[in-house]
């Protein structure tokens, strides 16, 4: 039997639904020493902006129990640094593109995407609506999220949508207390996709010290730890809308897969899990690959949302 | 080049309480590794811990490389309880290693404690690219924080011991002795401990005017340059301040390229 | 030196800020064979409700990367029963007793509050506002919480105040964008204290039978894998209401209690990790005690939200 | 009476491929032990496994206990890497016992694979208190998953060996036999393995009018009443439904207090 695992994001078709979670994977380079980075179904580069930034103070990375905190604070190269000296080298290697991108307004998001079509920059924009390690968290410590208000995320999707032609993603935060609603305004304002999850807020304390373990105080948590939670968000948004969803939180094994696309995934994303093993999306695709070809399905498609609820 | 081994086990032993020495099996790894480079160690199958640990490379041999660690938390205490035949998923080598510049007729280790780590693969290194050995300031806590005292000596270094409570070599830290210690001609400081003690020995060579290469450390999380986790303020290009990656840029950085005002005192 | 323990919540005052979570130490009988249960700050029993519950079908637990998903559902022996066969033990122990209680409407939590007062049931009383468990995740499964709806927790937790002199605490969910508004709402209700955090709704799939591994589908995460989530939502709480926090989520150790302390909670509780060590309450007992006299803390209240933020 | 026990590990044998018997040295838990009871394992110090194991008392002996297991997971994975010499905490004994009333000249064991954990031990009482050697009806998948016959035959059993591929005995199902067995005067039967089967044994156990008790197994996160994990439906009481507690009220149930048509086929 041959299997397909080919599955499309609005109108990208991508060989397999594997691909890599932004700020897990830099520009593709390093890793790129480890496997044929354009064996993944796409590859998800480091949240873009249009300046450089050097992100947060250190430390900026705590382990957890299975998991870790992380308050990079979006430290990228910026848009023309990556356009000039990152794109060539994923165009060379013939990756799919997935940029994800990071605006502090509307008009931001908007220049990054247009951008970004105009000098084929990507093949498909994740707009990062949910990052919680940008905001000051000693002096406004709500940290609103534009992933946390229906009514900005609508707004948002819209006006990146309708200047842009490219397949658009909307990346959503966990830290909500009904992830559908924020999913539906994305697929109102025109979403072809929404990415769940990004990383729940957390925090750690120095007890000898009583200073947090983060120079940012709050950092997000991913990995293992929250995958129960993950998994249950993207159950509950896969039913909820019509767009594909784009799972991840805490995949680690081709077994962590298959239960987000059981659950409702049409593609998956790998984190913080590659720190441990970078292999680790070749034994997902291959791990897959041999599911579909025991439990006798010729299209992986067909594996989508199929949970049994009795 | 492959960057991902399984490990063979073939030492591992108590050379100091809490400190131990594991000999790590592996030609491909043992080929590519250079002084200063290190390696991450996964040191559970399972998720807890859930990151691999980063240590330095002590020595380079042929089918091999050892690491010298000092058991301080979770991950370690784990790793100490591997047993010789047994197997670890070692990544590596990471980062960069140590320059040895030629035109140097002084090369000067400070080791403070545990950060004695990477210097016998130095030693190794600079005797065989430049027959010089180098001299060595070996400092601890106590004199059972004094490593590799023995393999210096068979390298045929000068060793300065010194011990905080002088129970081993003079009284004191190892920057009183550095103050001291006047060379002829160009000097190169290498040096990796505590970060106080570095940042003092980076100020003592500014003053002498010698050149300092530091090992340094922060919290990794993928030690290949992708999270960007374990970063430090520098600036290593004109005018331009930087986040720099210790596990991809470093972990040896020249100190003047450090911006240590920036850092405070973790 | 001498070392206070010594906590108040409301009139309340305990010997120590060291409780059990409700569920995780039925009413008290099982680990009572394990220690002196009187030596806890407090024993908080398992949730009562007016009739005696069932509970969900089984499976009801999960194991999952530091932690647990569970859908117990509420069983417990009724009000009732626990009065009268229950009760009488934990006085006879001479413990301080915290009654968790739920209910599905006003009327039931008031009716609970008004018994357990008269009939000397309770030294406190915890609201639940914030069970995962006793919705049908199938038909609903937005799972509406009370602890989700700031307005009804204020309404709720009011209706309880007007009618018991008991020491009251509110309960919180952590599944919400901003856990600082429904605590502020259970402080204007009248609570003297909040317990911040039940459990994070997750879920798990069995990629063999593509079912869910709850029966009840969906599930409340907890044990160390949440402890970051909960420790810096009771940061938030703690420095926005000024009522103490109860603290849980994960605690394993004195360690991680301290975490808690130092980010601002009163008292805390043990949750989970009662399962793989049944003394851990009197460890971390010990180890608070140890902790103060290593750094010269003559009372512990002096720690409380004394973590420095740069 | 205590309850959790450091261990010491002194035997650990391969039994059958993926299956190992482990002795687990303590005398205040032997002394507290009975048939039928189980213990719960902390299979690692970390919070991976985060829960303990649940595993049956295989034989008790003066200074310890026995315990059968099979892999299966990554808890039981651990376990199995432990080596003899070392400490593991055991949480127990746990749970009920298997009655032995008087009067009943038959004692019927039916065990399915791993099912068979708790009878040498059951087994070894009721010669003790009634004098009577059970029969038994061994059953597994092949000639490897038939464990214990040596131990029973030492204790003078009657076997019946059942494989489902014939490689051993019979070939079918524990069930085949037991529908074949015809006893004089009261009889109880005993049994333990799979959930099909137990459901299984117990219908015919009504139809011929025995008594039957069955080792059931279900999640379990506490092992002590606590969490109200691992229940079943029974009917317990008069007139009333409830959920019991396999780590409490069991795990050995009477079979027909158990609502088998509520428990599905998990
Ligand atoms: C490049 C590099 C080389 C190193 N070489 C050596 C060596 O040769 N010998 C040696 O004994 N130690 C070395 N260290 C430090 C060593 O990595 C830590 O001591 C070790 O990770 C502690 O792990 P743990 O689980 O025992 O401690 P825990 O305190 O439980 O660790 C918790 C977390 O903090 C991190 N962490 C703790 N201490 C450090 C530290 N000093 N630096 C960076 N991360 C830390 C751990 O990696 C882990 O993520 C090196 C660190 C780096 C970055
Ligand atoms: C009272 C009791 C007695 C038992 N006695 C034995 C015995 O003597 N020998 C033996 O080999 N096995 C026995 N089991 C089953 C044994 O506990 C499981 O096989 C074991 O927990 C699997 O752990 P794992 O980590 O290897 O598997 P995993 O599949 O990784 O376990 C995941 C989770 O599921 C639970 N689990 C998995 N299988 C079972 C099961 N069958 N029953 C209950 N929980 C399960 C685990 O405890 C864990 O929480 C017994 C179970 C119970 C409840
Ligand atoms: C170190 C690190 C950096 C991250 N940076 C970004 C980022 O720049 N943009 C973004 O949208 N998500 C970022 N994330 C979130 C991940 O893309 C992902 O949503 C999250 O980590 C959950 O997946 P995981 O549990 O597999 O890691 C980052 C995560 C980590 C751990
Ligand atoms: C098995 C189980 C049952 C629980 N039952 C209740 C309950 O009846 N009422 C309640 O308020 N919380 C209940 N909880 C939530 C805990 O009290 C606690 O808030 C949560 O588990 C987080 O703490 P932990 O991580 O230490 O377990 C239960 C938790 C578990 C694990
Ligand atoms: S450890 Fe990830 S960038 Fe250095
Ligand atoms: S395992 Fe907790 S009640 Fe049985």
């Amino acid at each position: 039997m041959d299997v397909s695992l080919q599955i499309s994001i609005g109108k990208l078709i991508l060989k397999n639904p594997v691909t890599v979670a932004s700020g897990t994977f830099g520009y593709g380079e390093e890793y790129a020493e480890y496997f044929d980075i354009s064996e993944l179904g796409a590859v998800t580069i480091k949240s873009l902006t249009l300046k450089p930034r050097l992100g947060n103070v250190p430390p900026r990375i705590v382990e957890t129990p299975a998991g870790m905190l992380n308050a990079i604070g979006l430290q990228n190269v910026g848009i023309e640094t990556y356009l000039k000296y990152k794109l060539p080298f994923l165009r060379e290697k013939k990756c799919t593109i997935i940029a994800n991108i990071y605006g502090t307004s509307i008009e931001e998001y908007v220049q990054l995407a247009e951008q970004l079509e105009k000098e084929g920059g990507a093949d498909a924009i994740e707009m990062n609506l949910s990052c919680p390690n940008v905001h000051d968290a000693k002096s406004k410590f709500k940290c609103p999220l534009i992933a946390q208000s229906p009514e900005w995320v609508e707004k948002y999707t819209y006006a990146v949508r309708s200047i842009t032609k490219l397949p658009l993603i909307v990346k959503l935060s966990p830290n909500v207390a009904d992830i559908t609603e924020p999913a539906l305004s994305a697929e109102k304002g025109g979403a072809d996709a929404v990415s769940i999850i990004n990383t729940l807020l957390g925090m750690a304390i120095d007890v000898n010290t009583r200073k947090p373990k983060l120079r940012n105080v709050v950092g997000g948590l991913s990995g293992p730890a929250i995958r129960p939670v993950a998994l249950k968000m993207v159950w509950d948004v896969s039913r909820t809308v019509k767009i594909p969803v784009i799972g991840m939180g805490g995949i680690c094994s081709a077994s962590d897969a298959l239960e987000f696309l059981i659950a409702g995934a049409r593609m998956i994303a790998v984190g913080s899990y590659l720190f441990r093993d970078p292999l680790v999306p070749m034994r997902i695709i291959q791990g897959l690959r041999d599911y579909c070809l025991t439990h006798n399905i010729d299209d992986i498609n067909k594996l989508v949302g199929s949970v049994i609820v009795e | 080049m492959k960057k991902l081994h399984e490990c063979l086990i073939t030492l591992h032993n108590l050379v100091a309480p809490h400190h131990y020495r594991m000999v790590l099996q592996n030609k491909d790894l043992a080929i590519h590794s250079s002084p200063g480079q290190f390696v991450m160690l996964e040191v559970s199958t399972g998720y807890y811990p859930f990151l691999r640990r980063p240590m330095s490379i002590e020595r380079i041999f042929s089918d091999g490389v050892s690491i010298l660690y000092k058991v301080c938390g979770e991950g370690t205490k784990i790793l100490s309880t591997l047993s010789v035949g047994e197997k670890i998923n070692v990544q590596g080598p990471l980062g960069n290693s140590f320059p040895i510049p030629e035109g140097y007729p002084h090369y000067l280790i400070v080791a403070g404690g545990i950060g004695v780590a990477p210097f016998p693969a130095l030693v190794e290194k600079i005797l065989k690219v430049r027959g010089i050995p180098p001299e060595i300031i070996l400092a601890g806590k106590d004199y059972n924080h004094l490593l590799c005292e023995k393999d210096f000596k068979q390298m045929g270094c000068k060793i300065h011991l010194v011990t905080e409570d002088g129970s081993a070599g003079q009284s004191g830290l190892a920057t009183d002795v550095l103050e001291t210690i006047n060379t002829q001609g160009e000097t190169i400081v290498y040096t990796c401990g505590p970060l106080p003690m570095i940042k003092n020995v980076h100020k003592i060579c500014v003053q002498k005017g010698w050149l300092c290469y530091a090992s340094l450390e922060a919290e990794m999380a993928c030690g290949e340059g992708v999270c960007l986790g374990c970063v430090l303020p520098a600036k290593m290009e004109i005018e331009n301040e930087m986040m720099a990656r210790v596990c991809k840029e470093g972990p040896i950085f020249d100190t003047q390229v450090i911006l240590w005002d920036k850092i405070g005192d973790r």
